[in-house]
């Protein structure tokens, strides 16, 4: 690829937060590569489902939480947040038990639209399959 | 009696599964860390874990829980929850502590 | 009673250390005693001085550091893992013909033999790791 | 327990070598803890019986083998190594993929006999009850 | 198309699993590290992976294999072997790497 | 064909290092290029010249030191997953003010904008961790 192609960046998170900061860590990635105008799309696989889950609140293990920056995603232009079905519900969970994270569309004159992406797991397959660079965490 | 601890998600790693598999009955098990996605009811595991409850008592680490936004209401029932001070009595009150590493 | 505690992770990586901080404060502010807290594999990880964590994060090792203080912990890095993973104290450094130590206050380096005998002379040992 | 007590040490054994430091980790508290006088018995459950399989060669990965340790554990004094039957089958394996670890029993004149202990799960999670103190790795 | 890389053994992680969900038809996973129990032959995830090799070439890291000490005779058919060579070649040939950590 | 290597998991603990270590060898063996090694994470502690392996074990360090030299490898360390783990240079030291720093030679620490550019200049991008 020439020096000013536009590449398909992964991140494809699959662990759960704060166990281990694979989470917080990707997030910071995130937030950096932002800055370099690729096309990005984020992957909630597995337990990365757990990411994004509502009314995270973590005083009581010491640790800073960090659930709320998902929400500010769309303001550094990062706005496809695949989440898969099927993790979901093998973890008794629903798109309910998630924020609802949104972006101001500036295409659309400025119009809220949802980042989550809910897919089922064939289409999460499909996807990563039309990616150029997959960051693992 | 063993108090067991697992701290690893049920469905990131068998360690959980593993452990209700050992555990003798009248027993004790707390779900610590990213264990504590174990106690959510309507999960793959959730049979596994309410199967147990009739032998062994199930603990969740009240702390690790509220931290990853995960609601007592969502919780598989007959499941308690304790604090730090809790875990600190639970593994007294045990004669032995084993780590699901 | 007398707790002792094992630690197999580093910082920030794992919960680890965390949630063994918050267990052996907990365990000492209902008055039972810790004989050690024994760092071992990459929970040598723990006794560096050379960390500089974001400002509004915990800080893992001086966390350490100050319980030790204020209750007189024995905190101990296995040197068998201690050496594998760059961990140091002055007298390690010189031994190994190292021009720097990265030890942190409270933690001192020993032996193996020092985890055998926290689990005999403590009534539990909790372990913490991955 | 009063000083010159002996107690049960179980060092609990669950992952595969080499992949992480573990079982190597492991093995070097067990030689270090032999000096101590305790019973010491090692359990080898789900990934853990994976230690014990023949015809290690490191090689290849050029990291330090050291599956031939166990055979030596006899001479430290420590013969009793539990191997959980399920966690062998679930594997595709047998006792006829691990090596044949043996003791000399100096009680016995010297004759030699099996440190490997093949346990079903239910006798593994009884002989777990029966413990002082736990090592896991 | 993608090069899928799984380094977890499936008996403790449920990353191989996940892998061949989602590995489309025509892709390549790698086993390396732990990831070479996955070839054995008899196991409890010997099905799925079986399954799998209609649709995806499987290949195990044989240095890992070796040490590990899981003999040839003992993987499932059609599982093969390579070296680190090998996985460069794989890596290079594929468009995308995607690891299953 | 130009790789970037991404390595998320310290020495010793974790194989991450090693198969990393041996890939890239291979690939450069090949004739491939190596665009940069990114340590991030644990990774980060691949980079302390305070190590002291047993001398029948191989030193992951070392190893990848000599591997930089023979073919002018690029190893960036991540300036964040550093700092909280314990990583620095000599400049980070003053900056910190820190008594100490333990970074091995042809190692370098830098930002994660590095990461990035490593994934969009290769062809690609191999991610080696836990």
């Amino acid at each position: 690829m020439s020096e000013g192609t536009i590449k398909k960046f992964l991140y494809l998170n699959r662990k759960a937060p704060y166990g281990t900061i694979y989470a917080l860590e990707s997030l910071e990635v995130v937030l950096i590569g932002a800055a370099f105008d690729q096309d990005v799309s984020l992957a909630f696989v597995d337990d990365g489902v757990f990411q994004l889950t509502k009314n995270q609140n973590t005083k009581g293990i010491e640790m800073k939480g960090f659930s709320l920056v998902y929400n500010a995603l769309g303001d550094y232009g990062i706005t496809k947040l695949y989440v898969e079905k099927e993790s979901l519900e093998e973890r008794g969970l629903t798109l309910d038990d998630l924020q609802d994270v949104v972006y101001e569309d500036e295409n659309d004159d400025y119009a809220e639209k949802k980042s989550i992406l809910l897919v089922s797991r064939a289409e999460m397959g499909q996807m990563m399959e039309t990616q150029n660079v997959v960051l693992s965490f | 009696m063993i108090l067991h601890t697992v701290n690893k998600s049920p469905f990131e790693r068998n360690a959980l599964v593993s452990c209700l598999g050992h555990a003798q009955a009248g027993s004790s098990v707390l779900m610590i860390e990213d264990g504590v996605y174990g106690a959510i009811a309507g999960s793959q595991v959730a049979d596994v874990v309410n199967n147990s409850l009739a032998t062994v008592k199930i603990y969740v680490l009240e702390p690790d829980l509220a931290a990853r936004g995960i609601a007592k209401e969502k919780l598989i029932s007959g499941v308690q929850l304790i604090d730090y001070a809790g875990f600190v009595d639970l593994a007294a009150d045990n004669t032995t502590v084993q780590a699901w590493l | 009673m007398k707790f002792s505690i094992q630690i197999n992770e580093g910082p920030y990586q794992h919960q680890a250390s965390d949630t063994a901080y918050l267990f052996t404060k907990a365990a000492l502010e209902k008055g039972h005693e810790i004989f050690r807290v024994f760092f071992y594999h990459d929970g040598v990880n723990n006794g560096t001085r050379l960390t500089v964590p974001p400002q509004d994060d915990r800080n893992v090792i001086k966390r350490w550091s100050e319980l030790s203080k204020q209750y007189n912990l024995d905190l101990v890095l296995c040197i068998a893992a201690a050496q594998r993973r760059g961990l140091l104290d002055e007298n390690e450094a010189k031994r190994q013909g190292k021009d720097a130590h990265n030890i942190a206050e409270g933690f001192r380096i020993s032996g193996l033999g020092q985890l055998i005998e926290a689990g005999i002379k403590a009534d539990r040992l909790m372990v913490f790791g991955d």
